[in-house]
């Protein structure tokens, strides 16, 4: 690999973190839990959603060590089916959904959009708190002695058949879900009215299209979700039966409002990751993003198709098989333009200059991930194949490629591109590589082998499982030690660097956005004066005729 | 793009915009301009009805897919309802509706007094909607039609039971099972209806909160986002309740 | 290998080399799945070749050291054309292969021999037509179409037979249906798919795919002594069904020989064709299903029959295709493959009523 | 604190539309109107009629109170969209649940 890079730190035996910014303009604990600035309630979330996953990556390791063996020994099996309902709704509700948005999104949209703020400060605020309320039921729920219910909660099964804490994972999901319609609510405001001058909408950074796509499908999905959790409760508090069908209600309706929202979800889980990508690869490669409007684009059509393919979670289950068909070819529709992004990320680097720090490691990683993931769900999206698919381990290895490949590699990428400009600090750059690929190799090994396991037939959400599978559930738990390794290491070298770190300067990677262009960490209300945008978005020479004019005015 | 306001542009020249001795006390110091603040939270507020839809669209499609499987249960047990309380509680909703509207005109005019009076107006209409909801929720809790807690599906096996309904609509008696499913209706009813009085809930409170507020001349001197957002609140209220009415109490009325 | 004891690297060696990599495929729809399997890994393949050649070879070409300067591409139309059309094209390809499979899967042949599946927390009871009752097994003849008829008794589950690579759930209170034609005898694993509570890990079984021989001496060796539609005229006549639906000109109910296959008026004015979902909603919800012409009089059966009882129910109905008599003995050989194995009418038909588990 | 106080027809948001009380009444008068009928013809057998003409009147409620009252007549191009947006998602997921359990009864399955 290359050594040329093209960070530029100012020169470290005068350069100091500038002493007024947004970490320090207040002190004290409540200046942080009354603050309205973006920037500190991003702050916020980045510790609590670190702090949930990794709870949610304990319990996946917990998992992983009981599948080790063909029998369930080291949990009992409703421990192993708490473990995994507490997993995936963790992972999915207190990281996946609110992960890119609520920290990166939340921090960089004013700025990228070049606004002193979010548009409503106090909502914001209000997330982080009904996010929190959200993340102690949870825990409360943990601690009173968990759920099992799979995080799909199916009726009847989570209404009439179980008797674990059904109601406060509930009404835990309900609030979280509220958190997450007002960030959501929040970025399209703002995307749509606190735009400085000269910010036209294709002059927006491709992060801002595909989160403004995100919030869409959080604005208009996560009420069904909470209305449909409100019936859940309902059936076991009071007994009522929409959804129990010994009452005349009808478990299939469930599946449908159910997945209205988790399908979408899932979009709200990548597209923000995706926006990361965009900026991520342009910025190494030092050109703009090929086909700029084709990737803008492409987000939106991701969150309006997203809408229509939630029955393919259904295939089995009984819907009409020619609501099947209308809705697999849908299916197949939304997949077109993940991989027109795809191609576009790649020929952005044609005949770019192209350098290979962490990031852009963790975005290669993720764009090989995601195209396994996102192929992968043609599958499953296939109705033929689905048939087979659906319901093991090649679903589980499918959305974690999706998810943990795509998403949690953007979030990486992410929180090493713009972590300077949060804390004005570099990390070390030779650990964090490390780190990257550790995590890339753990990956692998960890859920390759799943979708053999589940081509094989081995169904998900199994505690025991047949003897003949144990050598490729060895594989994914010997991978996911590997990979725990990997998550455990930015935490270490990231949080040395707040104090140890080299100073970053403004704008450590030449890059263009507008959030480059103020000070790191920024002031509190990001600019010292509201900018004018008079260059397109991803415009080097731009920044290039800047920089000698900067140096040709000293 | 034309359909956002970049009033900014004077604000982008000024050094020290945050505070501008300019601004309006009222405006927030996040925004350049008064109109981008109202066009901001006006959306923001439209947005927010948005979800407000999604979220009732979930019920709305279970008492649909209900309705066409025990429609039956559902005519029987709409004439259990009281048509005299649900109109009047539609006319006492429509009534409030207006005078919010009222309200945001006399805002937009800056008429303190008619605001005052126009939003206690409401207030009144809002209560007294609650109360009569009220008392049709007493009564259905006294005919044994409240699912879950106290039900019981004797009035649709037995039609002549509950005289005063008979002598109206003289229902056939529903078979055991088709009798049963009326407690699928009741149970999208106050669903619904309960989903609705909770909206109404919050709204009263916030209303009592803006005519405190109002008393204080807050919203007279040019700054009427609040009240009109809060309208538009109140308005959608208004619509939810508008299908409400024929879908649970009109079911069929005839025969 | 000397860091290794000879034992534990001998083990190793052998635990490592014999581990599955593929799926059996033990029915005739196996293949047609797999070769659709196989064409998406294909493309999966191209396309991450793709991706990957071009990430590598722009990186090795356009790094730093070697292209210093980037060059600005705005984009090209036709590129973002192809990529496009070439892969909405491969997907469309794959959604038609898909459906056609799916219906195929989903779309039992007429001649398919029925086998009725009760799924409960956590157990798949299988009901054959002669009677044969099983319990998280299920066997089969090789070369004859079958056909699962499945229900679920409390939860959601779902029915799995990788080797066959058909699934289908099993749902509470409503019939769904699969089918398969077994290729090779074997014995294949059996899975519960759908997450369906704490032992959810234990509702497997097996599939024993038999030579017809074979099962012909199966279905001989293991027949409880009535057949499914035997236990079902018992019950028919136990609960007294007979009082009404028996043919007579002045009977209360319809007659219900050779009424399965048919389309009959129910007397909401509607049309309906008479299959297993349609007897069951009749049995357990018959204000709701009046045949037109007739009163509804029939008491609900809801909570009174086990799924089992109402299939047993159901199958007796579906081969009734003569008058009714009580003690009418069904030839239910001619329901099996073979004509051996006859089990022996038993005496008192009339005696037990509920069906025996 | 207190600024000079701005006269109605300088209002800061200059787009605002303020609608005059005779548009309110109107819409009132209309909406009281329609309550009324709908409530009639509800005791009119008019068959399946019955309920799409319940739901006609309730759709022509809804359009008034929002496009009037709501002030979506006077709003700009974005705030039309959005209203149109959400009435779009919500026949969508009633919609689409619908064409699954209608077409379920189809063909064999």
């Amino acid at each position: 690999m290359s050594t040329a890079t093209i960070v530029s730190l100012p020169d470290q035996s005068t350069a100091r973190v500038p002493k007024m910014n947004f970490l320090t303009r207040e002190n004290g604990l409540l200046s942080w839990l009354l603050t309205g600035d973006h920037k500190r309630i991003a702050t916020l979330y980045l510790i609590s959603i670190t702090f949930f996953f990794f709870i949610g990556g304990a319990l996946a390791g917990l998992i992983r060590l009981e599948l080790l063996t063909p029998q369930s020994d080291l949990l009992a099996m409703d421990t192993y089916n708490k473990v995994f309902t507490m997993h995936g709704i963790i992972m999915i509700f207190f990281f996946l959904v609110p992960s890119v948005p609520a920290t990166l999104g939340n921090f960089l949209i004013p700025m990228m959009v070049g606004a002193k703020d979010l548009a409503l400060p106090k909502i914001n605020l209000l997330s982080w708190y009904l996010y929190m309320i959200a993340g102690v039921m949870a825990i409360y729920t943990m601690i009173a002695g968990g759920v099992d219910t799979g995080w799909t909660f199916t009726t009847p099964l989570s209404t009439h058949y179980l008797n674990t804490h059904v109601i406060s994972t509930g009404l835990a999901i309900f609030v979280a879900g509220f958190s997450s319609i007002f960030t959501g609510l929040n970025f399209i405001v703002t995307i749509h009215k606190m735009r400085c001058p000269g910010m036209t909408w294709f002059r927006l950074p491709l992060f801002v299209w595909s989160n403004y796509a995100a919030s869409i499908l959080m604005v208009l999905g996560t009420p069904v979700l909470a209305i449909t959790l409100v019936l859940i409760v309902l059936e076991r508090t009071v007994g009522i039966g929409v959804f129990d069908p010994a009452k005349g209600g009808d478990p299939l309706l469930f599946q449908h409002l159910f997945w209205f929202y988790s399908h979408p979800a899932v979009y709200i889980m990548i597209l923000p990751g995706m926006g990361v990508i965009s900026e991520v690869v342009s910025t190494f490669s030092r050109k703009r993003v090929f086909g700029y409007t084709a990737v803008a684009f492409s987000s939106v059509a991701i969150a309006v198709f997203g809408f229509f393919v939630w029955a393919h979670h259904m295939f089995i289950m009984g819907i009409s098989n020619y609501a099947a068909l209308v809705f697999s070819l849908l299916t197949m529709l939304v997949a077109v333009p993940s991989a027109i992004k795809i191609f576009n990320w790649a020929f952005t680097l044609y005949k770019g200059s192209i350098t290979f720090e962490t990031p852009m490691l963790y975005a290669f990683g993720f764009m090989g991930l995601f195209t396994i993931g996102g192929m992968t769900g043609v599958f499953l999206g296939a109705t033929g194949t689905d048939i087979h698919l659906t319901e093991t381990y090649f679903i589980v290895a499918h959305f974690h490629f999706v998810m943990v490949g795509g998403m949690l590699m953007a979030f990486l990428s992410g929180i090493h591109f713009w972590w300077p400009k949060w804390t004005g600090r570099m990390y070390p750059e030779k650990i964090s590589q490390f780190a990257a690929v550790t995590t890339f190799i753990g990956f692998n090994l960890t859920f390759f082998p799943q979708f053999i396991l589940g081509m094989l037939g081995m169904p998900r959400r199994y505690a025991s499982y047949p003897p003949e599978f144990q050598v490729l559930n060895v594989f994914s738990t010997a991978g996911a030690t590997v990979l725990g390794v990997g998550y455990l290491l930015p935490i270490l070298y990231l949080t040395w660097s707040l104090k140890y770190g080299a100073v970053a300067g403004d704008n450590p990677w030449q890059a263009t956005g507008l959030e480059w262009m103020t000070q790191s960490p920024p002031l509190t209300e990001n600019f010292p004066q509201i900018p004018v945008m008079d260059h397109e978005a991803y415009d080097y020479e731009w920044l290039e005729r800047q920089q000698q004019q900067e140096v040709a005015s000293v | 793009m034309s359909d956002t306001t970049i009033t900014a542009n004077r604000a982008a020249t000024e050094t020290e915009s945050a505070h501008h001795p300019a601004h309006p006390s009222f405006q927030r110091h996040h925004f350049e301009s008064v109109s981008q603040q109202f066009d901001a939270t006006n959306f923001a507020m439209w947005l927010f009805l948005l979800t407000e839809i999604m979220f009732f669209g979930g019920l709305f499609t279970s008492y649909l897919i209900m309705r066409n499987w025990y429609y039956p249960a559902f005519v029987e047990g709409s004439h259990h309802l009281s048509i005299f309380w649900g109109t009047t509680n539609t006319a006492v909703l429509i009534t409030s509706s207006f005078t919010m509207a009222m309200s945001v005109y006399s805002a937009q005019m800056k008429q303190k007094g008619k605001l005052v009076m126009y939003l206690v107006l409401t207030f009144i209409l809002g209560l007294a909607f609650l109360c009569i909801k009220g008392i049709e929720w007493h009564g259905e809790w006294v005919d044994h039609h409240v699912p879950g807690l106290r039900f019981s599906d004797a009035d649709f096996l037995n039609p002549k039971l509950d005289a005063d309904v008979y002598k109206e609509y003289h229902d056939a008696p529903l078979s055991p099972e088709m009798a049963q499913n009326t407690e699928e209706y009741f149970f999208l009813y106050f669903a619904m209806t309960g989903m609705h009085a909770l909206h109404m809930i919050v709204g009263i409170g916030l209303l009592g909160f803006i005519i405190f507020r109002a008393r204080q001349g807050a919203y007279t001197s040019g700054h009427v986002t609040f009240v009109e957002n809060f309208g538009l609140y109140w308005h959608f209220v208004d619509v939810i309740w508008i299908f409400l009415y024929p879908l649970l109490y009109l079911i069929s009325r005839h025969t | 290998m000397n860091y290794i004891s000879p034992v534990l690297w001998q083990f190793l060696q052998h635990w490592m080399s014999n581990f599955p990599l593929f799926p059996p495929e033990a029915s005739k729809i196996a293949p047609q799945m797999d070769a659709l399997f196989f064409f998406m890994v294909l493309v999966s393949l191209v396309g991450l070749t793709i991706v990957i050649l071009l990430v590598l070879s722009f990186s090795i070409l356009y790094n730093k050291t070697r292209h210093p300067h980037a060059t600005q591409i705005e984009g090209s139309t036709l590129l973002e054309a192809t990529w496009t059309i070439i892969p909405l094209g491969l997907f469309l390809i794959m959604f038609v292969w898909g459906a056609l499979l799916y219906f195929r899967v989903y779309t039992p042949p007429a001649n398919a021999m029925n086998i009725y599946v009760v799924g409960k927390q956590w157990m798949w009871k299988v009901e054959h037509p002669g009677g044969q009752h099983e319990i998280n097994e299920l066997h089969v003849p090789e070369g004859v179409p079958v056909q699962l008829t499945l229900i679920s008794q409390d939860v959601f589950h779902s029915f799995s037979i990788p080797a066959f690579r058909v699934k289908r759930e099993a749902i509470p209170g409503r019939y769904t249906s699969v089918w398969f034609e077994a290729t090779r005898p074997g014995t294949y694993h059996l899975f519960c798919t759908q997450y369906c509570g704490t032992n959810h890990s234990q509702m497997i079984g097996h599939v024993v795919v038999m030579t017809p021989d074979d099962y012909k001496k199966w279905l001989a060796g293991s027949t409880s002594g009535n057949s499914l539609a035997q236990n079902g005229e018992r019950l028919f006549a136990s609960l007294s069904c007979n009082a009404c639906h028996n043919n007579t000109p002045d009977a209360r109910g319809p007659n219900l020989a050779n009424v399965y296959g048919s389309s009959i008026t129910l007397s909401s004015g509607e049309r309906v064709r008479v299959d297993d979902a349609f007897l069951r909603s009749a049995i357990l919800d018959p204000s709701e299903n009046v045949k037109q012409g007739f009163v509804p009089i029939m008491p609900t059966y809801q909570g009174q029959i086990s799924e089992e009882g109402v299939i047993s129910l159901v199958e007796y109905i579906k081969h009734l295709d003569s008058n009714y008599r009580i003690q009418q003995t069904l030839n239910t050989t001619q329901l099996l493959p073979s004509s051996e194995g006859q089990p022996a009418p038993s005496g008192n038909a009339a005696a037990s009523g509920e069906v025996k588990q | 604190m207190q600024l000079e106080q701005p006269r109605p027809d300088e209002t800061p948001g200059e787009h605002i539309h303020i609608v005059s009380p005779k548009v309110y009444g109107t819409i009132f008068v209309a909406l009281l109107f329609l309550t009324a009928a709908t409530c009639g013809i509800s005791y009119v057998d008019l068959g399946v009629f019955n309920a799409v003409v319940a739901m006609a009147i309730a759709c022509t409620k809804m359009t008034l109170v929002v496009l009037f009252f709501m002030h979506i007549k006077y709003s700009n191009k974005l705030t039309k969209l959005t209203v149109a947006s959400g009435i779009f998602l919500f026949l969508s997921l009633i919609g689409m649940i619908m064409s699954d359990y209608i077409s379920r009864a189809w063909g064999r399955w």
